[in-house]
């Protein structure tokens, strides 16, 4: 930045308005590890019993918690892989390919994208009845990826715009078919699409509420998300420093994520594309 | 049809198939359910045709002589010789007979009396369910049993010898219908109860002030972040990103954590001589507040990532430029940054406003809709109608019909952003023309 | 190598349950074990894995949950669920009735309280079997009452006087205004009450006269009368400072703690919270400080009562009709008074069958015997109606506008009764 | 190989950007499509390597009708403005795409990769990716892939805008000097007559889709075919003077000079409008036809000297001269031009 | 208004870019700083406009101490290498907006707003958004808006470099023009010689962060002081021929051939190496001291042909004659060089 203005009133201002969700978060943290005692703010003991969730379930009846984090690995992973996967052949499409009904097919893609989900939840209940999905894994990874599809698609459109069109030609000069320009010659230069979409799906998906609540409800395909608010809205042993345990414990890879690759995600919105 | 047509659809082939499944199938089918009264009592998949106390009370109010109606409300247990057959058919002679010896042509009502009979056979049967089943080879009256299907309905209740005329036979079928019918009264409901439309107001108030948290806030972090150097912007940056990135569940916690009557703000401000109170719920004033901050914290870390790249595509030589012609920082943000934003901000703002109108997962984590209903928005009062309420009395038809205005604003606000975005640019030919 | 052998799984789903409820899952477990050796006997093997599954959000998640799963065909076995769910769900030929599998005549059975057996059938079908029983009594906070002039023996006298109407809602107004004028308790903790729909609220739609079914038509039926009353006496509560405006929507954890400490004066809940004021609150003396009986009259309209909402065994429909068999067996033998005892007493509900009492556990548990006796012989139920649900949902959420101050107590009951028309249909009578 | 377009037609939905043009280039000939931007270069480049297709009119690659033939089975190279490099590839991988697309063997490919890096002097540059080179050197990168698997004809897009100016003069040698050698048939799409003048054998001017002149630079630098070649071509930019004739005079537009005409122009009638082009090197102190004005700029140019006279009617002539001459600003000069170095113009813009 | 940069330093973290540069233009005086890519000819223009701070020195406008003066309070003008016109903002207001920004009132701003308008030619353009003008016409907006509010300073970060061949040579004139016309001090980057010596009145070229010589653009086209400024500055370049001294004489590197060297330079000591530049223009047919080789390769650019003679040891000569004279490549010749005008380096590549 330039010399001109001062930096400082900025830097003081946005710390204020920080405030709460860095008192948020450091007491998400810190009472994981000490006990408080209620209506004071000052952790007086330091314990580990809060994490006694990762040896033992903290009440019976509940799923082993490994088992739950599987569950929600093999979500977000399966998620994050279809979508990269699906979007990155229909982005091509929308963006380069002459093709019948492609005005058509890009308009509904936005339309989509703006498109009430959790809505047509009953519906998705009974399609996913149809195919024997209901209660399964692969259901609502199915339908989350259709969820996540259109955001998917359009940014990686956005990203194969960005791509230059002599490079395309090149290729074609140089004696390619259109598959290989795109698998030999576009393909490598969207990667930081692809690594950001798939990082974006892992974590939406991660975070993922509704679906697998609704979807899913059966303990054995139970992720972390429900299985956390099961936890909170048992509203007969609450005890906050658990929860919080068990919170952190389900945003750590969010904010490992996120720290190790944020400029990779960054990149979601570099794609040229305004959304 | 050319071989990069070809291509084409192949690419978009995996998409248009989920997109099929999961979207297409399942908006069409919320349109047909949105024209039924399908709820947890009427089922999904279709019904069955039963006779119950309850229909028979209803029956006169349709019309049906109540004689008839009567009659049917009648358990009859007859040992007559088509059920003594059936019985030694399927429970042996000797029971058969044994029955027939005892107790022919006596008529009991209700089952249990006859199992007490049945019981005191010598040849009775092991299980107390295959006596059941024997039992129910002399009922000859239609209560309580369901018969999947109106044709085998209409076989027993002809049966019955009742002299049923057609309208009432018809009449009886209708009545006795388990499962869904067509309706209209979907949207009637919609346009008439008061709740419908404190939910739209709901609604209204939750999309105007969280959008414009969200944009207003959201542009502020980015510009203030803009103007800091690369080490401080990035803090703030990640600090910021956080509502957004971390799961719902755990967002919401921390805020109740922070808002609960022992939680952070009641025990600082006990310091000060302030009851503590539950901050989110205190009031629906404290809830909008709490809803809108919740959201909108959450919502500005996504407008502050666009508008922060928006920014960044600004050539630095413009902002020197205009500072060399004397702009101070507010009238460089004023003249020269925001003009320039006018797309992303337009964007966002089309793009939040079909989100928020949509979505309900922190208000549903959160306050739930509460107190009252007083935060309880469109989409929330839809789910809440179709799938969560504390009586499990699930309106999928009601829910759908809710959920379908919801599309048809979503895709009227669509096409419109679409015409915003200048659509036609977005689809620029391809410039290889094979 | 035997002639008969069975791999069964029985799945249990259960809502609204806590830790201390496990013994409505376990309690099948220990049927399955009980059964696999009577078949064991009888020289047939039977092999049964009981899958048991309770952790669930809420109420409304649970109801969710298995609607939808019945819906998709993969319905557990056995759901633990609110006698109310009863008609809906039998209606759509989601559950089977239990009389169809098993002879009520016959032991364990037919020790059940009939009136709880009556709770459990619809359209004169028994569809389950109590799972356990309850009420939702009111509470004094002795050392308040005493300091607000009642003598002990007044104290212990009260229930005697709220059952013969002697003391009604407007007695519990004036004393809950009297202990927040006294500062004995804060202002808004006068009278504390639940703070989430339930079956509670019915309760005094009924101390003021209200009926919730017609007899005759089994219709549901909306008294304006004793509902705007209802609703009243909340928004006096509120202007008289005992009840606090925004109580609704109190974190249940912080209820319970200030209930048990004596921040309240006078409170309702359910007998079941017994067991979380003597273990997790540290209430030690229950009976020593607390005071307990019905929920008081109204007015003259009204009558003292409580609603008793006990959670039943249902059998879903299965493909499998023998599975559907010897899970009834399953239910049964977990009715058994000895099984279901350890339920009542580790959750501290009430008995469903009339030899419980003879059994040691029960009734050496002072809580489980006075309350059966107290409340018990007064308890009515909600009606099972399949439109109960939105009935009580308008009713709430009635209350709740009235009570938050959005309306007053005769316009919520005006756009209770839109909604209710609207929704109900010809279900309901307006009176 | 010889390249011909006969009635090209290309629209763009409803524009036609070029109707119905006619051009051949000879076999191992390097021709100069010229023309201001938007005139159509491109589009006809891009017809010819097959990227957009012909809507009328035929395209012959020898006596070959290549009309419909896809791109890749065209064989030609193609040298994009921003050079196109494949980016993920080092520049041994961007070298040898075209030959792994047609499967050749690896020691082939290897082989002739290396004899191309040496043509055009990168073979050190193999190991590199295109980012970590200069423009200069992906600019050859670029040539060497287009030519590595010995294409018919040799595309190249204004190949040299993107470089800076003392790298473009290395680089048109360079070119010129490769396309020489291997004796390829090339095209050459530039907006810079300078370029075109000294890397082509021919240049075929263009204007809104219209080839207007097609020639030698020479000729096209000595014998223009309009005025708007004529102002097209020459560095610094011809000068104009406007007049009517009078016998065999120019008389200047307001003002009381005239000057002679050249005798080998057929002349319009008396009093008709007339345009003489002149060249700055045309207009120098010891020519004969003199005319007087004011020095109005001076821009010293290293080794020479450019001075803008103007008249007294305020036309503008140019004059390019070696420096070491003395003059300044505001000085009163008389100068002559070489009438039959003039180039005449009719009023509608073509050449007398 | 007189500049001076004193001392000035700029380091970016830890690289120093600029260490200790002083340089003084004198009111009225344009100044080119003219120098390769990256060596840190805008780094010092944004420190004189107050966009970078100073690590270290000062900087003087008049006499008055500007070096902690924000930028909106020095009064200089630029003018960015992409003009940075607000797009949001239509050409009125872009060239109001320092007005505005100062809260001059509208009528003020109207007046002064077309009388600069006029200035630069573009009083017609006033209504429309910058996207919908020329190159060149946005140029002569970004000029107007550096100009409007009479800055002390006028900066121009390589205005050229976007503008197509023809314009360049249009703007380079306008340009100076209005500089000439308004007296204002300016200061010119570029890297391009021809406008640094067509524009200014004395040039900076600066290498690594370093004046390397400061000089009339005539002086340093006819004096270099390195061989870096020799190889800088004439188009087409220079060439060089390296030898070893030989009494008077230059013997070539690898052959036999030897050149006179001039009587006005102090040689080094017989057997030192030398390099010996030659401009394109100062070898000819006609100069006296002959060196022979063959034309390798030819270029016409209009009016002047410019060859490549390889000599035998394979150096390489660049010749400039007018068009007209009969040459093919591979021709062998014999053309000659003056040696008075011939400028030779040390080994360290200072003039001697
Ligand atoms: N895909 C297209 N759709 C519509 N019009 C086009 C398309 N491509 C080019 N044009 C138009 O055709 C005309 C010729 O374009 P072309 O690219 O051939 O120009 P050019 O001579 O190469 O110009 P430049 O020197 O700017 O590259 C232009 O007016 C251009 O706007
Ligand atoms: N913000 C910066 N951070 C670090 N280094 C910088 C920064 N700005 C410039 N530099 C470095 O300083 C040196 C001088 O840069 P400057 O922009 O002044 O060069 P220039 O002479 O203007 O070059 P060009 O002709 O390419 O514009 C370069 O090596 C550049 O990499
Ligand atoms: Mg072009
Ligand atoms: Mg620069």
């Amino acid at each position: 930045m330039t010399s001109n203005f001062k930096t400082w009133p900025v830097t003081l201002l946005l710390a204020v308005l920080s405030l709460p969700i860095v008192i948020m978060f450091a007491y998400l943290i810190v009472d994981t590890v000490t006990d408080t005692t209620a209506g004071s703010l000052i952790p007086d003991r330091f314990t580990l019993e809060h994490w006694r969730f990762l040896f033992e379930p903290p009440q019976t009846g509940r799923a082993d918690i490994w088992a739950v984090t599987l569950n929600t690995f093999l979500f977000a992973g399966s998620t994050s892989l279809i979508v990269v996967s699906v979007s990155v052949t229909s982005g091509y499409a929308l963006s380069r390919l002459n093709m019948p009904f492609r005005k058509f097919f890009l308009g509904g893609v936005l339309t989509l994208h703006a498109f009430p989900t959790v809505t047509l939840i009953i519906a998705i209940f009974l399609m996913l009845q149809m195919t024997g999905l209901y209660n399964t894994l692969i259901g609502v990874i199915l339908v989350k990826t259709a969820l996540e599809l259109p955001f998917g698609i359009w940014i990686m459109k956005g990203f194969y715009d960005t791509v230059p069109w002599e490079i395309e030609m090149a290729g074609i000069a140089d004696g390619a078919d259109r598959f290989t320009v795109w698998r030999k010659l576009v393909l490598p230069q969207v990667h930081p699409g692809l690594a950001a979409l798939g990082l974006f799906s892992f974590l939406s998906a991660w975070s993922e509420f509704i679906l697998p609540q609704v979807l899913a409800p059966d303990g054995a395909s139970q992720v972390l998300s429900t299985y956390m608010q099961n936890l909170i809205k048992d509203d007969r042993a609450p005890d906050f420093n658990l929860f919080k345990s068990v919170g952190l414990f389900y945003a750590l890879p969010v904010m490992t994520i996120y720290l190790i690759f944020n400029q990779k995600l960054m990149n979601i919105y570099g794609g040229g594309t305004k959304g | 049809m050319r071989r990069a047509h070809l291509l084409g659809l192949g690419f978009m082939a995996p998409a248009l198939l989920i997109v099929c499944l999961f979207f297409l199938a399942p908006v069409i089918m919320t349109a047909v359910f949105s024209f039924t009264n399908m709820s947890s009592g009427t089922g999904i998949s279709g019904g069955a045709y039963e006779v119950t106390e309850k229909t028979v009370r209803r029956l006169p109010e349709h019309g049906f002589p109540e004689a008839k109606a009567e009659m049917l409300a009648q358990d009859v247990y007859r040992i007559d010789p088509a059920g003594l057959t059936a019985l030694g058919a399927g429970y042996g002679k000797a029971l058969a007979d044994e029955v027939g010896k005892s107790l022919s042509g006596k008529t009991f009502n209700g089952r249990r009396d006859l199992e007490r009979a049945l019981k005191k056979m010598k040849a009775r049967p092991r299980s107390i369910r295959e006596i059941k089943v024997a039992a129910d080879l002399f009922k000859r009256s239609v209560l309580n049993t369901r018969y999947e299907t109106e044709d085998a309905f209409v076989a027993a209740i002809t049966d019955l010898d009742l002299k049923l005329d057609t309208s009432e036979r018809a009449l009886l079928s209708k009545v006795a219908y388990t499962g869904w019918t067509w309706t209209t009264e979907n949207y009637e409901l919609i346009a008439t109860l008061p709740s419908t439309l404190r939910a739209a107001a709901n609604t209204l108030t939750y999309v105007g002030f969280t959008l414009a948290f969200n944009v207003g806030f959201g542009l502020f972090l980015a510009l203030a972040t803009f103007y800091l150097p690369g080490a401080q912007a990035a803090t703030f940056r990640a600090i910021w990103i956080l509502p957004r990135i971390l799961p719902p569940v755990i967002y919401i916690m921390m805020w109740k954590w922070l808002t609960w009557d022992t939680g952070f703000i009641s025990s600082f401000l006990s310091n000060f001589d302030v009851t503590p109170r539950n901050w989110m719920l205190h009031s629906d004033i404290n809830a909008w507040v709490s809803i809108v901050l919740i959201n909108g914290f959450v919502g500005a870390s996504l407008g502050m990532i666009l508008f922060s790249s928006a920014l960044r595509a600004i050539p630095s030589s413009m902002l020197y430029a205009s500072e060399v012609d004397g702009a101070s920082r507010l009238q460089q943000i004023w003249y020269i940054i925001l003009p320039q934003l006018r797309w992303p901000i337009l964007f966002t703002t089309a793009y939040q406003t079909l989100s928020l109108l949509t979505s309900f997962d922190y208000i549903y984590l959160s306050t739930d809709g509460g107190p009252g209903s007083s935060t309880e928005v469109w989409a929330l009062y839809t789910f809440h109608t179709a799938l969560n309420n504390y009586g499990g009395a699930l309106q999928y038809g009601l829910g759908a019909a809710l959920a379908l205005v919801l599309v048809v604003i979503g895709i009227a606000a669509s096409l419109v952003y679409l015409r915003l975005f200048n659509f036609d640019k977005l689809v620029a030919k391809p410039r290889i023309e094979q | 190598g035997n002639a008969f052998a069975k791999d069964l799984t029985i799945t249990v789903w259960a809502g609204g349950s806590n830790d201390s409820d496990v013994y409505r899952l376990d309690a099948i477990e220990m049927a399955a074990d009980l059964l696999t050796r009577e078949w064991e006997i009888r020289g047939e093997d039977l092999n049964i894995t009981v899958e048991k599954k309770r952790d669930f959000a809420g109420w409304s998640e649970f109801k969710q949950a298995v609607t939808l799963a019945a819906e998709a065909g993969t319905a557990p076995n056995i759901v633990v669920t609110s006698h109310l769910d009863i008609a809906p769900w039998s209606q759509a030929g989601l559950i089977v009735p239990v009389e169809d599998y098993v002879d009520l005549d016959a032991w364990p059975l037919n020790n059940i309280y009939d009136n709880l057996m009556e709770i459990t059938t619809y359209n004169g079908v028994v569809y389950g079997l109590p799972q356990d029983a309850e009420s939702r009594p009111f509470f004094f906070w002795k050392d308040t009452m005493k300091k607000l002039g009642y003598s002990d023996e007044e104290i212990a006298a009260l229930p005697a006087k709220v059952e013969a109407g002697e003391y009604t809602l407007q007695n519990v107004l004036e004393d809950a205004k009297k202990a927040v004028d006294m500062e004995l308790v804060e202002k808004g903790y006068g009278f504390y009450p639940r703070v989430s729909n339930g079956p509670d609220y019915a309760q005094f739609y009924q101390s003021f006269g209200g009926e919730l079914m017609d007899k005759e038509s089994g219709k549901l039926i909306l008294d304006k009368q004793a509902m705007t009353d209802f609703y009243q006496f909340f928004v006096d509560a509120v202007e008289a400072g005992v009840t606090r405006k925004n109580h609704i929507g109190t974190e249940w954890d912080q209820w319970y703690s200030e209930v048990a400490s004596g921040k309240a004066a006078i409170w309702h809940g359910g007998t079941w919270h017994y067991a979380r004021y003597t273990t997790k609150e540290g209430l030690d003396d229950f009976f020593g400080n607390i005071e307990f009986s019905l929920i008081p009259a109204g007015n003259e309209n009204g009558r003292a009562n409580t609603i008793t909402h006990p959670l039943a065994y249902l059998l879903t429909a299965q493909e499998d009709e023998e599975a559907v068999e010897i899970t009834a067996q399953l239910l049964k033998i977990a009715s058994e008074p000895r099984i279901n005892t350890l339920h009542a007493i580790k959750s501290a509900h009430l008995g469903i069958a009339k030899e419980q009492s003879n059994i040691e556990l029960y009734a050496n548990d002072r809580w489980a015997a006075e309350a059966t006796k107290r409340l018990l012989p007064h308890a009515n139920a909600q009606p099972n109606n399949p439109n109960y649900g939105q009935f009580s949902e308008i009713m709430f959420k009635g209350l709740e506008t009235a009570w938050t101050g959005t309306k007053s107590p005769a316009e919520a009951v005006a756009e209770v009764e839109a909604e209710m028309q609207a929704v109900l249909g010809d279900d309901l009578i307006v009176r | 190989m010889r390249i011909a377009l006969e009635n090209f037609t290309k629209t763009f939905g409803d524009t036609a950007v070029i109707e119905n043009m006619n051009l051949e280039i000879a076999s191992g000939e390097m021709l100069a499509l010229l023309g201001p931007s938007g005139c159509g270069k491109s589009t006809t480049l891009f017809a010819v390597c097959g990227i957009h297709r012909m809507d009328g009119g035929r395209l012959l690659f020898g006596d070959k009708d290549v009309t419909s033939v896809p791109s890749q089975n065209r064989n030609v190279g193609v040298v994009f403005q921003n050079y196109a490099l494949y980016p993920h590839m080092n520049i041994y991988e961007n070298i040898a795409f075209p030959l792994k697309i047609r499967k050749d063997n690896k020691k082939t490919i290897d082989e002739k990769v290396q004899e191309i890096a040496e043509l055009v002097h990168i073979p050190e540059l193999l190991d590199r990716k295109p980012i970590q080179l200069s423009g200069g050197q992906q600019q050859r990168v670029a040539l060497a892939r287009a030519l590595v698997r010995e294409p018919d004809v040799l595309l190249l897009d204004e190949p040299l805008a993107n470089l800076d100016a003392k790298l473009r003069l290395e680089m048109r040698s360079e070119i010129r000097r490769i396309q020489q050698k291997t004796g390829i048939t090339a095209i050459l799409v530039t907006h810079d007559q300078v370029e075109a003048m000294s890397m082509c054998d021919r240049i075929a001017i263009m204007d809104k889709g219209q080839i207007v002149q097609l020639s030698t630079p020479k000729d096209m630098y000595e014998n223009p075919a309009s005025e708007f070649v004529a102002g097209f071509m020459g560095n610094p930019p011809i000068s104009f003077l406007d007049g009517t004739v009078d016998e065999n005079d120019l008389r200047l537009a307001n003002s009381s000079q005239s000057l002679p005409l050249s005798s080998n122009i057929s002349l319009p009638n008396d009093g008709e409008t007339l345009r003489l082009g002149i060249r700055p090197e045309h207009f120098q102190p010891n020519y004969p036809a003199k005319l007087s004005g004011k020095i109005s700029f001076i821009e010293t140019q290293g080794r020479e000297v450019l001075y803008d006279v103007t008249l007294e009617n305020g036309d503008v002539l140019r004059s390019i001269q070696s420096s070491g001459m003395p003059h300044a600003i505001g000085e009163l000069v008389t100068w002559g031009i070489d009438p039959d170095k003039t180039l005449a113009f009719a009023a509608n813009g073509s050449r007398l």
